[in-house]
């Protein structure tokens, strides 16, 4: 079991370590004058107005939590798609024996591959084939219940901006009332400041 | 200050580093969409197809201050848009650079008399590097200021202490290519070929009586 | 519907209102006073026969000769003009109404001579009146939100007035 | 703070949480990709609703009008091309045709040909570039290219003409600068032949583009009332006149000819549009683009009948001026690609060149102050689409 860890360590090692790098690079050799000024919020070249701080919006949250479930549904595909396409490959029947036995081998789970050869040491092109479509029907499934939900939620509403009834209701907006301004002040002297 | 900078002295490896870090930062030059006036359009211009500002690797028009190294000002910065200019300018990470694109960022152009709202040459807001005359200047003036910026950044001294930088001046022959019939090998006669010329132009342009 | 017969539906519904008509002019026009612009506005834009829907352009213009050699044999005493250019969208004739105003409200420098809002009336009027206050001084009672448009809210004074001295500087920046 | 409330609802099945949000005032500054030049909005959204927007002004207000009145009509010329700096043939013939009215010059047969082929040229060119903005606001960028390429084939007929690309003061008071180069118009004639079959790859490259539909259908809806309320002219009022409802087809060159414009025979694009995709309601922002996109061909045409009236043109190119301009005032409106250009000069009474005072009407600053009515209840992302279709230049708005 360590074995397996150990590879994990050094993957994990060398990705940040590239990765370090070359952020940290630019750090060294760029010019670094950070002034009160350039620290300012940009908002196209005016001072900002008001806080960012606020309440944000409900449904802010609601389109958040959308895109986590269906991004995750996506991850759970990519095993299978490995799987899957292993699958396909031994479907083929004129693969080499050669091959067979590396993808079979690469399939098999560690725990249960045998150490000695009883086990029928690759899988044949019919078996393989049936194999991908259950596979293949097994993913449309999973994949179809959570359509299922995302039929729901576009039908109720959630996805388009506007869902809570509240908001719907007050879809006319207040017409903007004009204060009246009455006489001006004095002015010192046009243009003499 | 950065961690390496002006940390050390002359020798083979800065000099070489430098070139290496000076010639990525030249032909990365992003520029800042910061389009004013009518200069914005020939800046637009030098950036679509025919003149195409990215064979120097300046094309990518960077919205915000954050993301670019130069700041084109193309237009008249007039009063009101003077703080703002200046605030931009401020957000620019270094090392950042400024043209100063057409007569009335030069200083104040046509509108320099009565304009009593344009502020009289973009310079009295931010320091600029390269002032590209015209109004509008052509996009291959445009180009030329780029390259002088690039020739800024190629003699930057990033990493050793400060030497002063010693800017290439650009050769002009200032002679203009006239076409084969205005142009003639004797002076004088060539000048005679030109007077005519412009005589006959100046009286088939004559306006009529009213 | 010609400048006449505009003007003359003018004086029959609002008879000694209208202080003056020029018709023989370029742009035939119309002055009246201050008081009574919106309701005559009004009466144009809504009577069936006249319909100016469209009002194009508000401008402030400033009579005033400002070297005093040339001053008397100027041909005008000082004063300002609001001028209204207007266009039926249905007939599709133009018209010109005019209001003229002493420089300064009641002689003093620095008071704004006001002019009734015809916001009202067209809600192009809005942003032309803001321009015309920023730029020539008219103040215009009964504005929503009479704002300087075109120049930054602290700026001082009225350029387009014959008598405005360019700012020297302008938040440290050099002006002239 | 964000309080709770339950608010009664008629269906008892949804339980209704109607947490008090704050607005926010999110500036689209005078520095924005997609304003068009230096306008300032300041959008106060609910969430990503807008519900309300100020259009801040003057960040190019550059006090033409101050200049107008210390120099003569002909100094004056080169500041007309810098307010409008996207069809500056058609401001000075605007100007030019201002002061002509009111000195009564009389304008040679040959200079009004040049001036109206010059002027639908510059149309076109004006067009083109709206259409590229408007793809780049909404994420294209390859019509930004198409139309660059055909725009600058424009300029270098400008420039034999006039010898500038952008600012070219060519259209003076009496008539043009110069008569054109010889072998001009057959190269114009070139041009226009080129041009015909190119329309076709912007239809397909954006009208007909199901996104570019999606995103502009439906969207910044301006009704025919609002818009003369607003004073909106040009394309921006023709995309709202439905001609079957019994609406003027209001274009000036057809109802103000100007310029010998009555003699040649063109078509002023006012919809329903039969052609429009099923989601386009008249008067959004679809309508307002394909009017654009519909005058194209149309200047072809009046260019195509300017080259053939052109040969036959008798007169000079150009008249003299008066000697000083006579009192009293005039003004005169023109089509320019953005709508009413207006130029009202009033001339001093003295014996003086200069004009007492000439104001500049902008068709942009009457289109953009509709922005807070149309644009109010739409998201964040289609203002740029809106701002995008009314088409605006900041140096004819600012002045």
């Amino acid at each position: 079991m360590p074995e397996l860890v150990f590879y994990l360590l050094i993957f994990a090692g060398i990705g940040v370590f590239f990765l370090f790098i070359h952020l940290m690079l630019g750090k060294l050799f760029r010019p670094a004058r950070p002034e009160a000024e350039k620290l300012t919020i940009y908002e196209c070249g005016e001072p900002t107005v008001g806080s960012a701080w606020i309440q944000f919006d409900l449904r802010y949250y609601v389109v958040a939590l959308l895109f986590v479930i269906f991004d995750v549904e996506v991850a759970f595909f990519f095993p299978w798609a490995v799987v899957f396409g292993n699958a396909n490959n031994l479907a083929r029947s004129d693969l080499e024996i050669k091959d067979r036995e590396a993808i079979t081998q690469s399939l098999t789970p560690v725990s249960i591959r045998p150490t000695s050869g009883e086990f029928p040491k690759e899988i044949d092109a019919s078996t393989a084939h049936s194999w991908a479509l259950v596979a293949f029907v097994d993913i449309l499934v999973f994949f179809g219940v959570l359509m299922v939900g995302f039929a729901y939620l576009w039908k109720r509403g959630d996805i388009n901006w506007v869902r809570s009834t509240a908001a719907e209701r007050a879809q006319e907006l207040p017409p903007l009332t004009p204060p009246v301004v009455e006489s001006p002040g004095a002015l010192v002297g046009s243009g003499k400041s | 200050m950065g961690w390496f900078e002006g940390r050390f002295e002359e020798s083979v490896i800065t000099t070489t580093l430098e070139q290496g870090i000076n010639w990525a930062r030249e032909s990365s030059m992003w520029p800042m969409t910061f389009g004013l006036a009518c200069c914005a359009i020939e800046m637009m211009a030098s950036g679509a197809s025919r003149y195409d500002m990215d064979r120097f690797g300046a094309g990518a028009f960077r919205a915000t201050p954050r993301q670019a190294d130069l700041m084109i000002v193309a237009g008249t910065v007039n009063f009101k848009m003077a703080s703002r200019v200046r605030r931009l300018y401020n957000q620019m990470p270094d090392p950042k650079f400024v043209i100063a694109m057409g007569a009335c960022t030069c200083g104040g152009g046509p509108y320099y008399k009565y304009g009593y709202n344009v502020v009289k040459g973009v310079d009295l807001v931010v320091p600029v590097d390269v002032y590209v005359p015209g109004c509008p200047p052509r996009p291959e003036a445009l180009l030329e200021g780029l390259m002088r910026i690039q020739d800024k950044v190629r003699g930057m001294k990033g990493l050793t202490r400060g030497q002063p930088i010693e800017l290439p001046i650009p050769a002009r022959t200032g002679y203009a290519l006239l076409p084969p019939e205005l142009n003639d090998p004797d002076p004088v006669k060539a000048m005679e070929k030109q007077n005519a010329f412009a005589k006959a132009t100046k009286e088939k342009a004559a306006p009529a009586k009213a | 519907m010609t400048a006449a017969e505009i003007s003359a539906a003018l004086e029959q519904e609002f008879g000694a209102r209208i202080k003056s008509k020029n018709l023989e002019v370029l742009d035939p026009f119309v002055v009246i006073e201050p008081g009574d612009l919106v309701d005559v506005c009004r009466f144009l834009r809504d009577n069936p026969r006249l319909r100016f829907e469209l009002l194009n352009c508000i401008s402030g213009v400033d009579y005033l000769e400002r070297d005093a050699k040339k001053a008397p044999k100027a041909g005008f005493e000082p004063h300002v003009e609001v001028v209204y250019h207007l266009q039926s969208f249905s007939h599709k004739h133009r018209f010109t109404i005019k209001i003229i105003l002493p420089r300064w409200k009641d002689g003093k420098e620095g008071q704004l001579p006001e002019v009734p809002s015809v916001t009202s009336v067209w809600a192009t009027a809005d942003w032309h009146e803001r321009e015309v206050y920023d730029l020539s001084g008219v103040w215009f009672t009964g504005h929503p939100d009479l704002r300087r448009i075109l120049l930054s809210e602290d700026w001082v004074g009225h350029p387009l007035r014959k008598d405005y001295e360019f700012p020297l500087e302008y938040h440290g920046i050099r002006g002239r | 703070m964000a309080t709770a409330t339950t608010t009664p609802v008629q269906d008892q099945t949804i339980v209704e949480f109607d947490v008090r949000t704050d607005e926010m005032l999110v500036n689209m500054g005078p520095q924005h990709p997609s304003t068009h030049g230096v306008l300032r909005l300041v959008l106060r959204t609910d969430g990503e609703m807008i519900s309300e927007v100020t259009p801040h002004l003057g960040y190019l207000h550059r006090c033409a009008e101050k200049i107008g009145e210390n120099v003569t009509p002909i100094q004056f010329i080169p500041y007309t091309d810098r307010m409008d700096y996207l069809s500056g043939m058609n401001m000075n013939l605007g100007y030019s045709l201002a002061v002509e009215k009111l000195c009564g010059m009389k304008i040679p047969e040959k200079a009004q040909v040049i001036r109206v082929i010059i002027a639908e040229l510059n149309r076109i060119a004006s067009h083109l570039l709206g259409m590229g903005a408007y793809g780049l606001d909404l994420g294209t960028f390859s019509p930004f290219f198409y139309a660059f390429r055909e725009r600058e084939m424009i300029l270098d007929l400008f420039e034999e003409v006039c010898g500038a690309r952008l600012t070219y003061s060519y259209i003076t008071i009496g008539g043009v600068h110069d008569d054109f180069p010889d072998g001009w118009v057959e190269r114009c004639g070139q041009f226009v032949e080129y041009l015909k079959p190119r329309i076709e790859e912007y239809h397909t490259l954006l009208t007909r583009n199901h996104i570019f539909v999606e995103r502009t259908a439906n969207l910044g809806i301006l009704p025919k009332e609002l818009a003369l309320s607003y004073g909106c002219t040009g394309p921006m009022l023709r995309g709202s006149l439905d001609r079957e409802a019994g609406d003027p087809v209001w274009d000036l060159r057809k109802i103000e000819p100007y310029c010998g414009y009555e003699q040649y025979d063109f078509e002023a694009i006012v919809g329903p549009f039969p052609e429009r995709p099923p989601q386009t309601v008249l008067g959004d922002c679809w309508h307002r683009f394909y009017v654009r996109m519909r005058e194209i061909p149309e200047s072809i045409k009046i260019i195509e009948q300017g080259i053939k009236k052109y040969a036959t043109a008798q007169g000079s190119h150009r008249v003299e001026l008066p000697r000083h301009l006579p009192p009293g005032e005039a003004y005169v409106e023109t089509e320019c690609p953005r709508g009413q250009m207006g130029f009202y000069v009033v001339g001093r009474p003295g014996k003086d060149m200069v004009p007492l005072r000439v104001r500049a009407r902008s068709s942009s600053f009457a289109n953009l102050s509709v922005t807070n009515a149309i644009c109010r209840g739409c998201l964040i992302a289609d203002v740029p689409a809106i701002v995008g279709s009314i088409d605006i230049v900041m140096g004819e708005i600012d002045r």
